[in-house]
């Protein structure tokens, strides 16, 4: 059904995209800016085709370059990667009028998630758990009613608000009251307005994501989760597989819930239903449309090929699984390899002098980095991804730190070494972590020392 | 530690810079008496831009490599292509404004500038290509419905 | 129970073994020639010491000198890697001696197996099937009858021979008269003997061998099998796991048979016996009683760790798994890149100027090579295996086409362009190949040109 | 180091640059007397022999670099090591014959070739080793029950 992919992204994820194809017998075709003339999934495909300058919205976010692209070198299917163009539903509409597959979802999924409030109303319906919260505005008659409810400790916000003034935790049903008056009273001084709405409050919160593929006619399976919670800046740094805060009836039970819910809509591809999780319970904040970065850890617990499923749904061809099929193996971790500074995370691009990577049983690297490839300064800081497999999670940490100690990445600065300080550090050793503990870690104030 | 500093001999060093080079040694040192005299070299590495994959195949068409990145003089040597109108945008090239129609420019004539060269062909859109320049024609590199990337060079105005 | 290893190895095993041991937590000392200080085990260990000058005589299998690297250091136990020293009876006696572990099988089943007759005595004795002959010489008058027994062809060999001289094969009945009777004159013309016996013959057989643990306390288990047909000279080439000529019953049963076998003997370590496989029956070559070079396939599609359990059992600790707790899992091929000219086999010593791994799903590199190391000219000419895994052995192919096109080594001539042609042609596809394909393929004459 | 820092001489060390750009060193080094200048240059690419790990922990023995690949004197420049007996063996050092007896040679003494140096032990063996020619003790590289691996500098004769 698919005769030839033209894969619209570049880096790391250009270079995975590109080994599926290659592994499925599909030709390709890489675009590129100026900038990415030398990079390796240019090398290494069928054709190339450069597409613009050097900023991304003349070239890996030019829809009318992308798309001639194709035109002229006959490429019928457009694999968009993660970033740039993959969660744009104009593209994905303009690729269909033109008759060229996108590998993802439909545009209007694209758009139902892409909103963050259709997403949120969505996901209700769907059945998935969503952060509890008031409907509409809190008033002191009903504030206690509404927090009894939700459940302490709760968070009130100015329904006009934002950057933090009106927002006051109520930890017990004592502090209540004196958090309602002063949020309504810093809601009204900051915004002229005192309303305020009411939602469950949580404190520290974890990061874990349910990894879904469905095939567009109603069948859809899940593939466990990943824990993300290391994180810096909204930045996903460091991601297992399984979580270590999860069980297996957990894991089950979300598990099935997002599988359903994508059943239900009838989803085709690959997908990620992000949640924060606190003391037991699972809260929507959203849903990725496309293959995720961290995608490798499940594929490594899994023995599934995400690249592959996406390509074979969208080619009609339906899932190679079905969800008894899936079994969960051992535990993998995947460390985000930037280009910066390990400690101020100043991007540091330049000449890559020495490349390294390290070999052995469960490892895998993905990364387009070679001696002598010039990192260019105008796209991200991610240059590879560690991703290491082991039987438990103590063999896979004591598997990390052997390999972080291989990999070497000479003439630019890495983030390397803040992943030897974490491989070390008792709190990442316990799997005791919340969203909330790198940024601690990293401004001193660590949790553990 | 300033008195002996005009002592030092510039001659040894150059000379032994000579000897390091002759004999492809990578360091010399020298201690004698009170002078100790180090030279070191650091031995080129070689080109490692180039060798990180085996096969590298551009997109097809004859003179496809990015013309932004490298000059086109590069790609054939004989030819002066620092004044080639290269491709705004990727598409197929059409020469004349018609099948079976005149072309829009010959080499050898003289073209005003904005006056068009070529059609770009793109998502069911006919671009025309107008002269940056006025000029004469001396180079016209692509041929009629070939597909051409960003930067590709078109045409040599003169 | 062992607090220091020391590996007594070099290359790409010393370096196998060394990150075993990192993934343990035990420390390690590296031991080296002059030739090779710049290794990179040497580099990675903890501790290391030059042992001697490059001939391996006065280094690698220099006992005296590894043992006194053991006093200084304080290691308590030794791996021997493969090669060198690793089959060496008299060095298990010696470290045994010396308190200091091997980590092996004991020295008496090293000598029981390291000798051709007494090893294929114990085979029978321990059930394990061997290539059936005559007891001892064969006459006309019970020729008929033995061949019979065996089952045609048979090979009609010289007692006192060698070389192919008085060595006749009798396809069927029919020809048994004329072979016997040639090959008795043969003999006698040869060898001033006429005396003949009798072989079953075997044309095109496969070299098929199973993976044995043993925790020498009479737990054993069987890893399935690997098909090492592929060889040169002897030399094996590619290695597959699961052999493509197998089903899963006839896996169980061989691999039933050998672990019944090292239960019976008691055997402690990793070993691997090697068999000829034709139309269905196995016949037993010699057993290994070490690791082998191929034994990352075998890790491929179980996800046991070998040098994790020889390390175990060597501590006393036994092994981690019971036999119903593997499952094989894909398949996996392994090729040998070795620093020689592709189409000569003229080893190609000298300085690697540039070297780049392939990454991805699915694929495992074990190399002690990098780029500006230079390949001592004292060694064998290995230089690393690249391991691929996938789902099925149409993935594995695919996936092994698509990584051999991104795996540079520059500055010396590889095996690469070898594995290249392999990986295209199409008896290699279908899994349709014996001992004899490889050699005939490289002479021209290509089995299916 | 301190008394005589403000009297450097800026036009020298520009000297030494210059010679260095001219004749492609990498580096220079200067001692005489109280003066020592190094100026050093990085080009390109690092040294990729030093490159593929971060750690090199070689055998904690002070002088453990194996001799026989490195010039001795690159080690402890300003000692000439190339004429020191290295160890024909792995094992441990004993400078005398007994514990608490006089050492086999003192720095200054005078050997006769095959005059044992001092004593290796290894798996429970002694074994003297013999000056190799005869000649004058100037070092005397490693201590007492110190470890040593093969090709290590253990005594230089003159």
């Amino acid at each position: 059904m698919i005769s030839k992919i033209l894969i619209a992204n570049r880096g790391e994820i250009a270079l995975r995209v590109l080994r599926a194809c290659k592994e499925l017998g599909i030709p390709t075709v890489a675009v590129h800016s100026t900038a990415d003339a030398d990079a390796m999934h240019v090398r290494l495909a069928d054709e190339s085709v450069c597409i613009g300058p050097p900023p991304s919205r003349d070239s890996y976010l030019n829809i009318h370059q992308i798309v001639a692209a194709c035109e002229i070198t006959g490429a019928d299917a457009v694999h968009p990667g993660y970033g740039f163009l993959s969660e744009n539903a104009k593209f994905a509409d303009i690729l269909e009028a033109h008759g060229i597959t996108f590998i993802g979802p439909t545009a209007e999924h694209i758009r139902l998630m892409g909103d963050k409030i259709t997403a949120k109303k969505t996901a209700v319906e769907l059945s998935i758990p969503v952060v509890p919260g008031s409907d509409g505005e809190v008033t002191p008659e009903n504030a206690s009613e509404i927090a009894r409810q939700i459940g302490f400790p709760v968070l009130i916000k100015a329904t006009a608000g934002g950057g933090g003034r009106g927002m006051k935790v109520a930890k017990t049903e004592a502090d209540l009251e004196e958090a309602f008056n002063t949020a309504r009273s810093e809601a009204a001084a900051a915004f002229g307005n005192d309303a305020v709405y009411m939602e469950k409050y949580l404190g520290k919160p974890r990061h874990i994501e349910i990894q879904v593929v469905g095939d567009g006619a109603g069948n859809a399976i899940h593939l466990g989760e990943r824990d993300c919670s290391l994180q810096r800046r909204h930045q996903k740094v460091w991601e297992e597989a399984n979580s270590p805060a999860l069980n297996v009836d957990q894991r089950m039970k979300i598990g099935q819930i997002c599988a359903d819910a994508m059943k239900k809509m009838k989803y085709r591809g690959a997908g990620t239903i992000e949640f924060l999780y606190e003391n037991g319970e699972f809260y929507f904040i959203e849903m990725n449309t496309r293959l995720q970065v961290e995608h490798p850890i499940t594929e490594a617990i899994t023995g599934i090929d995400l690249v592959h499923e996406q390509i074979r749904v969208a080619s009609g061809a339906g899932l190679s699984v079905t969800q008894d099929e899936i079994s969960f193996s051992g535990h993998a971790i995947e460390c985000r390899i930037n280009a910066e500074d390990p400690r101020t995370f100043v991007p540091s691009p330049g000449t890559i002098t020495h490349f390294h990577a390290p070999g052995g049983l469960g490892v895998r690297v993905d990364s387009g980095a070679y001696a002598g490839y010039k990192i260019p300064p105008y796209y991200d800081s991610l240059i590879g991804k560690l991703i290491v497999h082991g039987r438990t999670r103590v063999e896979c940490m004591m598997r990390l730190r052997r390999v972080l100690d291989e990999f070497v990445v000479d003439g630019i600065k890495t983030t390397l070494p803040l992943f030897q300080d974490l491989v070390s550090n008792q709190d990442i050793a316990n799997g005791d972590y919340d969203i909330h503990w790198l940024e601690k870690y990293l401004t001193g104030d660590k949790p553990s020392a | 530690m300033s008195e002996k500093k005009n002592g030092f001999d510039k001659g040894l060093i150059r000379d032994l810079a000579n000897i390091l080079n002759d004999t492809d040694l990578t360091e010399i040192e020298i201690e004698q008496d009170d002078l100790r005299i180090r030279v070191s070299r650091t031995i080129q590495a070689p080109q490692y831009i180039q060798a990180p994959v085996p096969a590298l195949q551009h997109y097809a068409a004859p003179a496809a490599a990015p013309a932004a990145n490298v000059p086109a003089a590069a790609l054939e040597p004989a030819k002066d292509r620092s004044k080639a109108v290269t491709a705004p945008m990727v598409g197929t090239v059409y020469l004349s404004p018609a099948p079976g129609a005149r072309s829009f420019i010959e080499v050898g004539a003289t073209v005003k500038e904005g006056q068009t060269l070529l059609i770009i062909e793109a998502m069911k859109t006919m671009n025309q290509i107008p002269a940056p320049r006025s000029g004469k024609v001396t180079e016209i590199i692509v041929n009629d419905a070939q597909p051409v990337e960003y930067g590709e060079p078109l045409v040599v105005i003169e």
